[in-house]
């Protein structure tokens, strides 16, 4: 079941990241990735889902090479990103040649006001202050609630604040591609929204990949033009994003939508157990 | 008759020889100076990645240690023109630093990324063990006269006579002075103006996220490792001047922890400032209260400096604020 | 919309009651001018846009933060300010927006570390680890073993909570907080992170707690179908200020909440 | 050579950490002599010395470790080279049966032979030392009786090494009238003694005596220059003499104790030159022959063959053992006779041993620094022995009272050669 | 599959919550008690004991105590020299007090005045903290330090003021003092160390451990459960301190025979901070490790070269000796930045898996 997708007409010159069949161990011992392959077309919004633990988190850190920071290595398999294979490059390499990730927990630096995080986003880029001064007037207008408290230290800012901040901070880099752990976790309803609109308009206007890991399956999949579902670290299912949204099993265990329209949260039943694709 | 002692003697005493006072004040000043030097050297690494250098102490030594070293081949490989071998052993001295910084980043620091600061910590201290082993087996263990004059540093004292008595001031305490100010100054600017100085800050932060935004670790890594090697190198020279160059340079590196702390750990100007409080507070304690304690008080009366100041705030008078949030 | 009023209070109805509490950080007004109250056994949400000051309300409830104005009464006794572990004492207990457990202990340690209040034997059978020592520890890893079971957290006993998933991370902070048989327990964004099962786990292990064990609760939380669904009563934050108070359906219709914070009427 | 005829004698010595500066030609001038005698004599009475050094760094703990490592290889001796390492060895050897020589430091009170019949630490101990200055002083001030009202400074590391001066001199202070001022320098700011001098400026002190060591000299000699203090009025013990240490041009005029002389110009250091260091058996360079440390150096080693020599003649055996060395310690009589023999005479001071007296309170007397090295300044100058002996004594008393169960001796003594 | 839990069912809790649960833990614990108490006193030589076992253990029972307070508690600490110092004074005054108690109960009850300044030096950690708190234990260090030397009522006056250890006996036998054997000594301070262990596994596996662990990962959710942030640290101060103090105490009495001032400097609060990180933060099994890599690793590797034959200096042995120390130091780091004690629990994970790889 784990093969790479048969059914994506996806032409590798196209794909501006491919991922193939890679492994991931922690500490040497803890094998986490089993084999995951994924690709995204280049200009293509691409949808990571799956439950808590499968590997989402894991399979973007291996693509931008931070695994290395938590004791963790690719141990098979192979990634491109813009016809390069990147399994050796240093992150940073990674960042100039334009992919950037957005990391899952709002990794602000605490002790840095939000503007100088902002700013630090724009660290590999080669343009000067004025284009930097426009990309961060940019920042401020998607995102007016940390454009007030550009002054305060990230690290006293609300939760969802410190969110906004850490996405600002990846689109102050001007990059190709960009990974998006969780970007919706502990916004503001409206807000969520708002950040999917600035991702179609990024991909629309400025021609920015976005592989996105999300657990509100329901935007990602509005958004997204395609989507892989991971399970234990393997890709159990994966298709078209209107095809998954009618899929039975996405529907009654992703989306929330069974045979009698939404579910309430309050008549959750006690027996309900996942069906899993890998048993 | 105690209380008399301590509250009221030592300030007849500055009264009736305010020379000595003065004298005091510069000793102060000037062991200020040196402590925020070797300060300097913590502070630029603490702030670059959050690591206490344990080895900047040795590299004090081996800085100085290289530099004389240098000097005496040159001389030997026949550079008659003393200050000519001088400056050229300077040039490969830094050169020298230079190459430290590029080994302990690959060789340390880039396999521990995003570790524990302690851990860090610690294996700045096996850089020491190394560096201690191999500074000996390259340079001996004897000691070594510094090449202050061959470096053109002043010689010789300025005798002040003022306040009905003699102040005199080193001039090799005055260039410490000015060139430590100049350093400051210099270190501060570059990394309050430059990028790399809020890339240093967001590295001290979070590694982690550090790399995900695409600085380099890597290059910061050694900008700082080198500059902290060049401090190391000037506070070498500095105190191999007033004393002899050898590994028992090694205990000043004890000197800085205090104005360290005091000053906040990541503050180029709190180095300067711990160092001169800390500097003039333990000579003026020990001039003129430390023969009611049965002398030998500087030892510890430094720290007691720093705690009292930490007491009203908890990050040292510069540090970065500890952030408390859930 | 109404204040509790005095007779309430008295007649222990309600748990928990916020007077005029403001606090302010530098030129920041987190909070400004708030009240509200929690009955007794509800679920009372707290909703509004980032920033609005949701995170810093609980904080001042469990007494990290001291407002520089306004006073709180708990269980009927009336301060300015409570204290962090007269709060915890009191029966309050709490989960974090940023998951703050204890990252290198292992799930059942977390959890045991939640009955710390509840243990009192004494140095001196600690270091012997026998006798009254271990027999409070057996009673109280029982404890422990139940709300493991309860979370459905068996299988994570022994691992760092460190190294888990962040979903399961949050349920191992709500059985540490559970541990703590709290009277009020405050919950922040607990479903942060989570996908719509999980979500729906947990809002089955609030609900049972809220039925079985009487636990009032009070729910700070993004996902609307959540508070609407979970809640009594939502009392809604904006700018540090309460816009509005009242049930589910109440607040849904409200113009100000529309307009702050939901967007589009759900 | 089977190990069965060699005499081994080990070397505790240090050539790493902050004080090699001075353990460097300590080390080299022992093993040279004892080399020399293995290249000229074959050993000492035909038995070739099995020398051996281990590397203390000058830390204690590296010192009693290698005091285990070579107990078990039946040394003859123990010279320990550092005051801590000796009196953490005091006790063990005692036990051991091993003797220590302790050359010109360690614990004063252990001259006592009879308290510390394994204890062997001729030829003069640090109240001798402090003694002589005192005796110096009052001879340059013209009289004892001068010495009153007078203000005496000790500057002193602050540790056994340093403080084992200030019993004597207090006691002295007490019979002449002056006045003793301390100044410790902890070990830590050996580099950092600007407040101790402006003490010294403000005190005035007239004399100053100087129990330094390592870095601390060069320091406080710069300080002093530094506040005018007048050179030739501060002396130092005879370990704050190292021509390494780099005192310096501003040092001119300072004074150290000693008791050896400095130079090449005698007939052991000669043959040193021509068996061992020309020949290259050595790590010496050779203008580090005939500095002040390293002829003292020689000194020490010239004690530890004649200790061997002595126990071989006692005995009548070839291969003794350190139960036999102790008494050949014992019975050492360096007469100018026996000095000239050994190529040494004018450079080691006549010494004498005894069984009561493991010292002999030897004289010393002082060397000078002319900016670039040391040149012998003084006619020998006695300790004032009528103070030292009865304190030493008083202390070794103590010392075996404190410690309950200190063994009585039980060693015979030799009749003096 | 070599090393196996599986099978191993636990039908009650204070089964489960012993600290081995697991047979061949139990085994292999039990193995070492008997190689301690019986091999290495039988087959030992004078130079295992005295210059190898005795020290390594004094070492690791510092080094817990060390452990206990920066790796269980989170609150790192410069001053244990000087806490050790605080004991071997104590121990010393209190011996030379009152001769007619046994030795034993005074190096025991050295560890309360230990414990008493470590509170007193500890109060500040309220306030301040991580690297900023080691100023207070910087302060203790060198203040007590400074207070060993100038305070000659601590040493009795003696003129050398350093402090020398007598005979002291027990049902007849010397135990201190240059008398005893090197294995009554040892044995001694294994008993004491095994002792002082048990006591502190129970400790850290249970409520106060949980304590102590919570404030260290995260105080303010700690303080926010009900734990009181001063008394917890306080007692980790405390217990901390207890344990270096009699680890002092045992220094003087059982190893050296006698100390000055000195033997408690920084550098041995150092070298004992780098046992414990080296071994592993809070671990006690690390303890061990942590002490005997540090304090054995050196002497190993100065006395193999001239056991194979080489002969080189012994200064360049030295200084090899150094740089392989610092090398392995960064090279076990990078294997393993937890610490041997973690290593060891990989290479458990893997013996779990074995022959698969994970
Ligand atoms: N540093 C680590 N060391 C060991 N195991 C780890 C580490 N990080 C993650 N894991 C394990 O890897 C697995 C996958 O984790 P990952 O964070 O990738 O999941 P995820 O899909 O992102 O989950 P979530 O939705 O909760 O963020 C989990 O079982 C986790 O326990
Ligand atoms: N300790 C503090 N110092 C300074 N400002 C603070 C502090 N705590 C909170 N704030 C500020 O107070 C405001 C309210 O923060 P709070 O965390 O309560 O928001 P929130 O409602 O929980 O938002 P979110 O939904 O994003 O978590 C924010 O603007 C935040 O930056
Ligand atoms: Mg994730
Ligand atoms: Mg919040």
């Amino acid at each position: 079941m784990n093969k790479a997708p048969a059914a994506a007409p996806i032409v590798a010159a196209e794909r501006i990241l491919s991922v193939n069949n890679i492994e991931v161990i922690y500490d040497h011992v803890i094998l986490v990735l089993k084999g995951v392959s994924l690709h995204v077309p280049r200009g293509g919004i691409v949808a990571l889902l799956g439950a808590n633990g499968a590997g989402k988190t894991t399979t973007l850190k291996a693509i931008s090479n931070l695994l290395h920071a938590e004791r963790g290595e690719v141990s098979k398999g192979s990634i491109h990103f813009d016809g390069m294979e990147i399994h050796r490059q240093s992150p940073n390499e990674l960042v100039r040649r334009g992919c950037i990730q957005v990391m899952e927990g709002r990794e602000c630096f605490a002790h840095l006001t939000i503007e100088e995080n902002l700013l630090t986003g724009a660290f590999t880029r080669p343009d000067g202050r004025v284009a930097i001064r426009r990309d961060l007037d940019l920042v401020y207008s998607y995102f007016p609630r940390i454009g007030q408290r550009k002054n305060s230290l990230a690290g006293y800012t609300s939760g969802g604040e410190q969110q906004m901040c850490a996405l600002g901070r990846a689109l102050m880099s001007k990059p190709k591609m960009i990974l998006l752990d969780e970007p919706s976790m502990g916004l503001a309803p409206q807000i969520v929204e708002e950040i999917f609109e600035i991702v179609k308009r990024l991909n629309q206007q400025e021609g920015v990949s976005f592989l996105l890991a999300e657990q509100n399956t329901n935007m990602a999949l509005k958004y997204a033009a395609y989507g892989y579902i991971l399970e234990s670290g393997r890709v159990v299912l994966d298709g078209e994003a209107k095809a998954l949204r009618e899929n039975e099993d996405v529907k009654e265990f992703y989306l929330g939508v069974g045979e009698s329209g939404r579910r309430s949260f309050r008549n959750v039943k006690h027996y309900k157990r996942r069906k899993r694709w890998l048993a | 008759m105690l209380l008399y002692k301590i509250f009221i003697d030592p300030f007849v005493q500055m009264g009736a020889s305010p020379d000595l006072f003065v004298q005091t004040l510069w000793e102060g000043l000037v062991a200020g100076v040196l402590y925020a030097l070797i300060a300097l050297g913590f502070v630029l690494i603490f702030k670059a990645s959050g690591v206490f250098n344990f080895a900047q102490g040795i590299m004090v030594v081996f800085g100085a240690l290289t530099l004389v070293g240098i000097y005496e081949i040159l001389v030997r490989w026949g550079i008659s023109q003393e200050n000519v071998a001088a400056f050229l052993a300077l040039g490969l001295t830094i050169g020298v630093m230079f190459l430290l910084a590029f080994a302990v980043e690959r060789i340390v620091l880039k396999p521990l990324v995003n570790q524990p600061d302690i851990i860090l910590f610690m294996a700045t201290f096996g850089l020491t063990y190394f560096l201690i082993g191999f500074g000996e087996y390259v340079f001996g263990g004897s000691s070594k006269v510094m090449i202050a004059d061959q470096l053109y540093l002043p010689k010789g004292f300025i005798d002040l006579k003022i306040l009905g008595g003699v102040v005199s001031l080193q001039k090799i305490d005055i260039a410490a002075a000015v060139i430590a100010s100049i350093m400051v100054t210099g270190l501060a600017l570059f990394f309050s103006k430059t990028r790399i100085g809020r890339a240093l800050r967001a590295v001290a932060d979070s590694h982690k996220a550090a790399l995900s935004v695409g600085i380099s670790l890597d290059q910061i890594w050694v900008i700082v490792w080198f500059a902290s090697g060049l401090v190391a190198l000037v506070t070498g020279i500095m105190w191999g001047a007033r004393s002899e160059v050898s590994f028992a340079l090694e205990v000043i590196a004890l000197r800085a922890l205090p104005v360290l702390i005091l000053g906040g750990f990541t503050s180029i100007p709190g180095a300067i400032v711990g160092g001169l409080i800390i500097g003039i507070g333990e000579k003026l304690g020990d001039f003129y209260w430390g023969a009611l304690l049965g002398r030998g008080i500087e030892s510890w009366l430094a720290y007691f400096i720093a705690l009292v100041f930490l007491l009203f705030r908890p990050q040292g008078l510069f540090g970065e604020k500890i952030i408390e949030r859930v | 919309m109404r204040a509790p009023s005095v007779a309430e209070i008295a007649a222990g109805d309600v748990l928990l009651a916020v007077e005029g509490v403001s606090l302010a950080f530098g030129g920041v007004k987190a909070v400004s001018d708030v009240s509200f109250d929690i009955r007794k056994g509800e679920i009372r949400a707290i909703i509004g846009p980032n920033g609005a000051g949701k995170t810093s309300m609980l904080n001042v409830i469990n007494g990290f933060y001291h407002p520089q104005a306004g006073r709180i009464t708990f269980k009927g006794k009336t301060r300015r300010a409570m204290r962090p572990h007269a709060a915890a004492a009191g029966g309050i207990a709490r989960t974090f927006q940023n998951v703050a457990l204890f990252k290198s202990m292992t799930t059942l340690d977390n959890i045991m570390a939640g009955r710390s209040l509840k243990m009192h034997k004494s140095f001196f059978w600690q270091i012997f680890r026998h006798g009254p020592a271990l027999s409070e520890e057996i009673e109280h890893r029982k404890t422990a073993e139940e709300i493991i079971d309860f979370l459905e957290i068996e299988h994570i006993r022994r691992i760092p909570v460190g190294k888990l998933p962040y979903g399961l991370q949050k349920r191992v902070e709500l059985g540490r907080a559970l541990a703590m048989e709290p009277d009020l327990l405050l919950l922040d964004e607990p479903m942060a992170g989570m996908n719509l099962e999980e979500k729906e786990d947990m809002s089955r292990y609030i609900l049972s707690m809220n039925n079985y064990y009487g636990t009032t609760i009070a729910l700070i939380e993004h996902d609307m179908g959540v508070v609407m669904d979970l809640s009594d009563r939502v009392v809604v934050l904006d700018y540090g200020r309460k816009i509005a108070d009242g049930t589910p359906d109440e607040v849904k219709k409200n113009k100000a909440v529309i307009d702050a914070y939901l967007g589009v009427a759900h | 050579a089977s190990a069965e005829d060699t005499i081994y004698v080990p070397l505790f010595t240090y050539r790493t950490g902050p004080f090699a500066v001075s353990g460097i030609p300590i080390a080299n001038g022992m093993h040279d002599y004892l080399e020399m005698l293995n290249q000229r004599d074959g050993g000492i009475g035909g038995v070739k010395l099995a020398i051996e050094e281990c590397e203390t760094g000058y830390d204690t703990k590296k010192g009693v470790e290698c005091y285990e490592t070579v107990k078990d290889k039946k040394p003859v001796m123990i010279n320990p080279y550092s005051t801590g390492i000796t009196l953490q060895i005091i006790p063990k050897a005692s036990v051991d049966k091993i003797p220590v020589l302790s050359m010109a430091y360690g614990l004063s009170a252990s001259a006592n032979g009879t308290y510390f019949p394994w204890i062997f630490n001729a030829p003069a101990t640090y109240w001798d030392g402090a003694s002589v200055f005192v005796r110096y002083i009052a001879q340059k001030e013209g009289g004892v009786d001068k010495l009153k009202g007078k203000k005496i400074g000790l500057v002193h590391l602050d540790a056994p090494y340093g403080k084992e001066p200030i019993p004597v001199l207090e006691a002295l202070a007490k019979d002449y009238g002056f006045e003793l001022v301390l100044y410790p320098v902890p070990a830590a700011e050996m580099l950092n003694q600007s407040s101790l001098w402006l003490n010294v400026r403000r005190d005035k002190p007239d004399w100053i005596y100087m129990q330094g060591f390592g870095a601390m000299n060069p320091t406080a000699v710069k300080e002093a220059a530094k506040i005018g203090y007048p050179m030739d009025h501060l002396i130092g013990v005879w370990w704050a003499g190292n021509e390494a240490d780099g005192v310096g041009a501003e040092g001119k005029g300072y004074q150290s104790l000693s008791f050896t002389n400095i130079g090449t110009n005698f007939p052991v250091i000669q043959d040193i030159m021509k068996h061992v260091v020309s020949k290259g058996k050595t790590q010496t360079t050779k203008d580090e022959v005939g500095l002040n440390f390293y002829n003292r150096a020689v000194y020490n080693a010239i004690l530890i063959a004649e200790g061997i020599r002595n126990a071989q003649k006692l005995t009548g055996k070839k291969v003794v053992t350190g139960e036999d060395v102790r008494r050949g310690l014992e019975t050492i009589n360096l007469t100018e006779a026996r000095l000239k023999e050994i190529g040494a005479s004018d450079f080691a001071p006549i010494t004498r041993v005894t069984c009561e007296d493991h010292n002999g309170h030897n004289d010393a007397f002082l060397v000078q620094w002319d900016g670039a090295k040391w040149n012998k300044a003084s006619e020998n100058i006695k300790p004032i022995t009528d103070k030292v002996i009865p304190l030493a004594d008083a202390a070794a008393k103590d010392y075996a009272e404190k410690n309950a169960g200190w063994p009585k001796r039980t060693e015979a003594c030799d009749k003096s050669s | 599959m070599l090393y196996r839990e599986a099978g191993q069912f636990k039908t009650n809790y204070a089964s489960d919550l012993a600290v081995f649960p697991i047979l061949q833990d139990r085994m292999g614990i039990a193995a070492i008690l008997l190689v301690a108490f019986v091999a290495v006193p039988y087959f030992g030589n004078d130079f295992l004991l005295q210059a190898i076992m005795i020290p390594f253990l004094i070492f690791s029972l510092a080094t817990i105590g060390l452990n206990l307070l920066t790796g269980y508690t989170g609150l790192l600490s410069l001053g244990t020299g000087a806490f050790m110092g605080v004991g071997a004074y104590a121990c010393y005054k209190l011996e030379t007090l009152f001769p007619g108690v046994n030795i034993i109960v005074w190096i025991v009850t050295a560890g309360f005045a230990s414990a008493a300044v470590g509170v007193l030096f500890g109060l500040p950690s309220l306030r301040i903290k991580g690297f900023y708190l080691a100023i207070a234990t910087l302060a203790a260090q060198f203040f007590l330090q400074w207070c060993f030397v100038r305070i000659p009522w601590l040493f009795n006056y003696n003129t050398s003021g350093a402090i020398e250890v007598g005979t002291h006996t027990l049902f007849g036998i010397p135990i201190t003092g240059p008398n005893a054997t090197s294995t009554t000594r040892y044995l001694i301070a294994l008993s004491i160390v095994v002792v002082m262990t048990w006591f502190a596994s129970n400790l850290v596996h249970g409520r106060i451990g949980r304590m102590w662990m919570a404030v260290r990962d995260m105080d303010i959710a700690a303080e926010l459960m009900g734990i009181r942030l001063l008394p917890t640290k306080l007692l980790a101060f405390a217990v901390s301190s207890f344990y270096c103090g009699v680890a002092g105490a045992m220094l003087v009495f059982l190893w050296y025979g006698g100390a000055e001032a000195d033997v408690f400097s920084i550098n041995q609060s150092f070298f004992i901070l780098f046992m414990v990180i080296v071994g592993g933060l809070g671990s006690l099994l690390g303890s061990f490790l942590g002490a005997a890599f540090i304090f054995i690793l050196p002497i190993f590797l100065r006395y193999v070269p001239p056991h194979v034959g080489m002969s080189i200096f012994p200064a360049t042995v030295e200084h090899i000796t150094f740089m392989i120390t610092g090398g392995l130091i960064i090279f076990f780091l990078i294997v393993e930045p937890h610490g041997l004690a973690r290593l060891w629990q990989t290479a458990k994970q893997k013996l779990r898996v074995w022959p698969f790889p994970y």
